[in-house]
């Protein structure tokens, strides 16, 4: 029992780094980054074929979260000045290229094979089950990147970050160089993601593009929205009832009389349900205040 | 008998009230303008009285009806009309199709049409042109052509001459006195006012969201006081 | 000797054909407060936006302490000194009264992600001298009883004289004013004059676009009329005030 | 070479055919509606139901299912956009709204028909072959339907009052409401028209490849770069947009492996967006 709970955690954890990242994008800065498991798939990727290439796993991983970070400037520096909407439109295509390049580029990637093999940290090393451990990286990496960034956004650099994301006039006015805030705001977060991409990799111990599809995108946008948007704690919280609801509902079909396929669809639609219904009723999440909804409208 | 009749009307944007009790009337048949200095509520009465803005407390008469808190296109189908100062055509339909769209809710238009091609021969010539490609003071033609179009009881104009040079203003007060002279009722904002109110039956002016002074036309430009809300002394 | 801190010089802006600045040259000297009065539609609006950067302009001169600053962006021209506010106003809806004045001086060490992490105690030690400095600004403007609300949930005034003071903490070498009396209660409004020629006094210059002929009057060494896109009349404000053309344009030429 | 252009041809008209829809949307209610290539998807399940399910013809399949995808159209626009406009809600939740009703009709797609390919109950032809090229019989029906829709759509939108309408409140919305016009009635029908003719594109599409539940899903992108390179907002634009996004994707195969097609349609998007960001022939909309 309590190994099935930590593994179930170790899931949560992850969600939740990927999902945090998410939050300082559009939360904070009001960024609509619809291709965030573009970034994931990149941490994933290059920690395993940098492992399976040689590297020592934390260098491997350190790359991951690097070369998530060179994306998102990447990404953001054709996008960032242009209007809000068309970020979304260029970052969901950006990570379906993603998927289509580790798809198809076998040589690198196995394509749908996937890949397999690749070290796990101290893994030798760890005399008990290895999940036991990973959970307290997971947890242990959750913590720090939480406390980091609620340092970060309590700090006048956060300030800035909410004022582009209230009115990116009145920043500029201010002299605050928008663009610069942007561009720092994805790159931090496409570097979680990578970090998360990574946990990912330990987790399954076999990646392949399917991971990366960009329903994951979504998970971490309900759970950003659910928890409350801009609240760090809220997004840990949406992470876990996201995830029970889909423990919860796993061994439904001992229950109902539906096909497999039919209970995982049902199961995504909920998830689809309900970020329709937050946006209509609830827009603030269940930790948001609800006074914000009223403003400058 | 008042066509239009608008009591204590109290109205705004969503945090600041900008009419604070107004109160005017027209009776059918007359041209009133409506001046007084920037920023006095001139514009939000008239988007009031047209249901762009919804009033807070007070009641708009039309006709007997009351057309408070009704929806911008039923105050339309009444038969009031608006030429509002800016965005006031649509700008990648040609000419004729924007007097159409003016009479989008009648079905048989063709007399009107020709009217109104009467009173501005020039938007006859140019029908097939896209309102783009028109000239600043033809703009402003189609604009009042479109509006006539439902042949409405009451045309509301704001600032129908502003950015217009010294000689297409005469022109348009001419036209405005031409639609009056079909038995349209017109209230106008205006910040000519000098010239506005010599074409006007009674004027009013507005200050900070308030009615100040009511008379005709000619008595209230020689009155100091008007004089004085203006240059503030 | 006196110096123009802000030199314009025959700009113009097109929209679609429509002629919105025309050719517009005016000069305000440092440490003076220039009124900018107009009928509405007459460009003083599109001037700010052209003078600040939000609008590119179709062809003319900006010069910001002898500088050329037409292709300055626009946080680059707050960075320099120049700030402005704007007519309808822009209160940050989600941040509190007292985050949205913390925003504003200029190229804190805390925005900055490295100093945030390695040195820590100054950015503190700033944090808090902003801090003080915000409430001090927040006790004049008589915002200091919400200063924990949210901005959004301040009123039409509120929010004009939030803006005003998030302005001035900028510590700007020039401010361009917007409207800033609409709305605001007439007794703050004359505080407020009082309050803008202090600033003066220490060193600061002054733009003011405003329909209230009696505050503009008051507060302005030098009026500046504009009309159709230009500026048509530059004196002493009871000069201007009196001048038929100015009477012309707002009652009508007839 | 000329294959690859016919091909590109029939794809671009497909696309098309589903972009009037989406800039008509984007421009009137000023969103990116990302839900829209799902209901492409919808409506060739429903034409596949009725056609090989319940057996009917497939021309009647096909208009059943155009008023049956229209009519979702409406629906939600009762149901969702119509509450949102009321609190005039901000265009960040409409798009976050558009992306959860896109997760929803895909699954409901799954959930009913399963995720299997399916085909249209069509007897095979022969292909009819010019100067080396063959175009599929589908292919011939699926460009002349969809020109023919093309040029339905630009004789409403020029010669009946709706569709003048329509254009009217694309280009603005307040002046088309002191018209007289009921701006609620007119975005009801332009939602019955806009999904009606993704519909129409979808069953096409699926008489073209095979119905699957995330075709649509696929030709999203593709779609917004010709909604974008047309100028949002403007359906002729659209129109050739989604020929030349049609074609540049198929072109691409003589120089890229085919897998990263789209890939071609969002890098023409960025270049478009970066240098004419009112698009090729302008729109409503910046």
């Amino acid at each position: 029992m309590i190994d099935y709970l930590v593994a179930i955690s170790i899931i949560v954890g992850i969600y939740a780094i990927f999902a945090i990242g998410l939050n300082l994008e559009w939360g904070f800065t009001g960024l609509i980054n619809f291709g965030h498991v573009g970034f994931l798939a990149i941490g994933a990727y290059t920690t395993v074929l940098m492992n399976l290439s040689g590297a020592p796993i934390w260098l491997s991983m350190a790359s991951g979260v690097v070369l998530a970070a060179f994306f998102g400037l990447l990404v953001g520096i054709p996008t960032l000045r242009l209007r809000e909407d068309y970020l979304a439109i260029v970052t969901i295509g950006f990570s379906e290229i993603v998927r289509l390049f580790l798809l198809n580029e076998e040589w690198l990637t196995r394509g749908p094979m996937g890949l397999f093999g690749y070290d796990r940290p101290f893994e030798a090393m760890i005399p008990f089950d290895y999940n036991y451990f990973l959970f307290i990286l997971v947890f242990g990496s959750l913590a720090v990147i939480y406390l980091l960034l609620e340092k970060l956004v309590h700090s006048p650099w956060g300030r800035v970050l909410k004022s582009i994301r209230e009115d990116e006039d009145v920043a500029s006015a201010l002299g605050k160089d928008v663009f610069r805030y942007k561009i720092q705001a994805l790159m931090i977060g496409s570097a979680i993601a990578g970090l998360a991409g990574a946990f990912l990799a330990f987790n399954m111990q076999y990646i392949n593009p399917r991971n990366f599809i960009p329903m994951e995108t979504f998970y971490a946008w309900i759970i950003v929205v659910l928890g409350g948007s801009a609240r760090n704690k809220g997004t840990i919280l949406g992470a876990i009832i996201v995830q029970s609801f889909y423990t919860g509902t796993r061994y439904l079909q001992d229950y109902v009389p539906l096909a497999s396929h039919q209970i995982a669809a049902l199961r995504v639609m909920v998830i689809g349900v309900l970020l329709v219904l937050l946006m209509m009723y609830k827009p603030q999440g269940l930790l948001g205040r609800k006074e914000e909804l009223t403003l400058g409208q | 008998m008042s066509i239009l009749q608008v009591e204590g009307v109290v109205s705004g944007y969503t945090d600041i009230d900008i009419l604070n009790g107004v109160s005017i009337h027209i009776g059918k048949g007359e041209i009133v303008s409506i001046i007084g200095p920037n920023g006095a509520g001139k514009s939000t009465l008239l988007k009031t009285i047209i249901g762009m803005l919804k009033p807070r407390s007070g009641s708009i008469l039309f006709d007997g009806r009351d057309i408070a808190g009704m929806t911008t296109h039923n105050i339309v189908a009444q038969g009031m009309g608006f030429v509002p100062q800016e965005k006031n055509t649509f700008p990648s339909l040609t000419v004729m199709e924007n007097l159409e769209m003016g009479a989008f809710l009648r079905h048989e238009f063709t007399d009107i049409l020709n009217e109104v091609y009467h009173i501005f021969p020039v938007l006859k010539e140019k029908k097939n042109h896209r309102a783009t490609t028109l000239s600043g003071g033809e703009i402003k033609m189609l604009a009042m052509g479109r509006a006539m179009m439902p042949e409405p009881q009451v045309l509301l104009l704001d600032e129908p001459t502003a950015g217009l040079s010294p000689k297409l203003r005469e022109v348009v007060f001419e036209k405005i006195m031409d639609i009056n002279g079909t038995g349209t009722t017109i209230l106008m904002v205006e910040q000519n006012a000098k010239k506005a109110l010599s074409i006007s039956h009674r004027g009013y002016v507005l200050e900070m969201g308030e009615n100040r002074f009511e008379g005709e036309g000619s008595t209230l430009l020689e009155d100091e006081n008007v004089l004085k809300l203006y240059l503030g002394e | 000797m006196v110096q123009e801190i802000l030199k314009v010089r025959d700009l113009k802006k097109y929209f679609g054909g429509v002629m919105a600045v025309d050719g517009a040259s005016f000069s305000v000297e440092e440490q003076t407060i220039k009124g900018l009065i107009g009928a509405n539609g007459a460009g003083k609006t599109t001037l700010f936006n052209l003078i600040t950067g939000y609008y590119k302009l179709d062809s003319g001169k900006i010069f910001f302490k002898g500088e050329r600053v037409e292709q300055m962006p626009t946080f680059k021209k707050a960075q320099i000194g120049m700030v402005r506010t704007f007519q309808l106003t822009k209160a940050l809806s989600r941040m509190t009264v007292l985050e949205n004045l913390l925003l504003g001086p200029k190229m804190q060490s805390g925005e900055h992600i490295r100093n945030i992490f390695l040195r820590p105690k100054m950015v503190a030690d700033e944090e808090a001298r902003i801090v003080e400095k915000a409430l001090e600004t927040l006790e004049f403007f008589d915002l200091m009883h919400m200063k924990d609300d949210y901005a959004g949930a301040l009123s039409g005034g509120q929010k004009r004289l939030l803006e005003m003071a998030r302005a001035l903490m900028t510590d700007p070498k020039m401010l361009l004013l917007d409207e800033p009396f609409a709305g605001v209660n007439p007794t703050l409004a004359r505080k407020l004059v009082g309050r803008i020629k202090e600033l003066k006094e220490r060193g600061m210059t002054f733009l003011i676009i405003e329909h209230d002929m009696t505050l503009i009057t008051e507060v302005s060494d030098t009026l500046s009329f504009m009309n159709q896109g230009r500026i048509i009349l530059e004196g002493a404000p009871e000069d201007v005030k009196h001048d038929p053309r100015v009477l012309d344009a707002y009652l009508g030429g007839g | 070479m000329l294959q690859l252009i016919i091909n590109g041809i029939v794809l671009g008209s497909i696309i098309a055919l589903a972009a009037i829809g989406l800039t008509m949307v984007y421009g009137v209610l000023n969103f990116a509606n990302f839900s829209h290539a799902d209901f492409m998807t919808f409506g060739a399940y429903i034409a596949f139901v009725l056609n090989v399910a319940l057996g009917l013809n497939i021309i009647l399949s096909f208009f059943i299912a155009i008023a049956i995808a229209g009519a979702l159209g409406v629906l939600l626009d009762f149901l969702v956009w119509k509450p949102m406009r009321r609190k005039n809600a901000d265009l960040v939740s409409l798009v976050i709204i558009s992306i959860g009703l896109s997760i929803i009709v895909r699954n409901a797609i799954i959930f009913i028909w399963g995720g299997s390919t399916r085909n249209f109950d069509l007897p095979v032809r022969r292909g009819i072959e010019m100067l080396g090229v063959t175009i599929t019989h589908n292919q011939l029906i699926g460009l002349g339907t969809a020109i023919l829709f093309m040029v339905l759509v630009h004789f409403f939108l020029k010669n009946t009052k709706l569709g003048k309408a329509m254009r009217a409140i694309s280009d603005d919305i307040n002046l088309a409401r002191m018209s007289g016009i009921d701006s609620d009635k007119v975005i009801m029908w332009m939602w019955f028209i806009g999904i009606g003719l993704a519909g129409v594109a979808g069953i096409l599409y699926g008489l073209e490849t095979t119905i699957r539940p995330n075709m649509g899903w696929f030709l999203i992108l593709p779609m917004f770069a010709a909604v974008i390179l047309g100028g949002i907002g403007n359906p002729y634009g659209a129109m050739v947009g989604g020929m030349i996004i049609g074609l540049s994707q198929e072109l691409s195969m003589l120089i890229l492996p085919s897998e990263y097609k789209m890939g071609v349609g969002l890098g023409i998007m960025i270049l478009v967006l970066l240098f004419k960001p009112k698009g090729l022939f302008g729109g409503t909309k910046a």
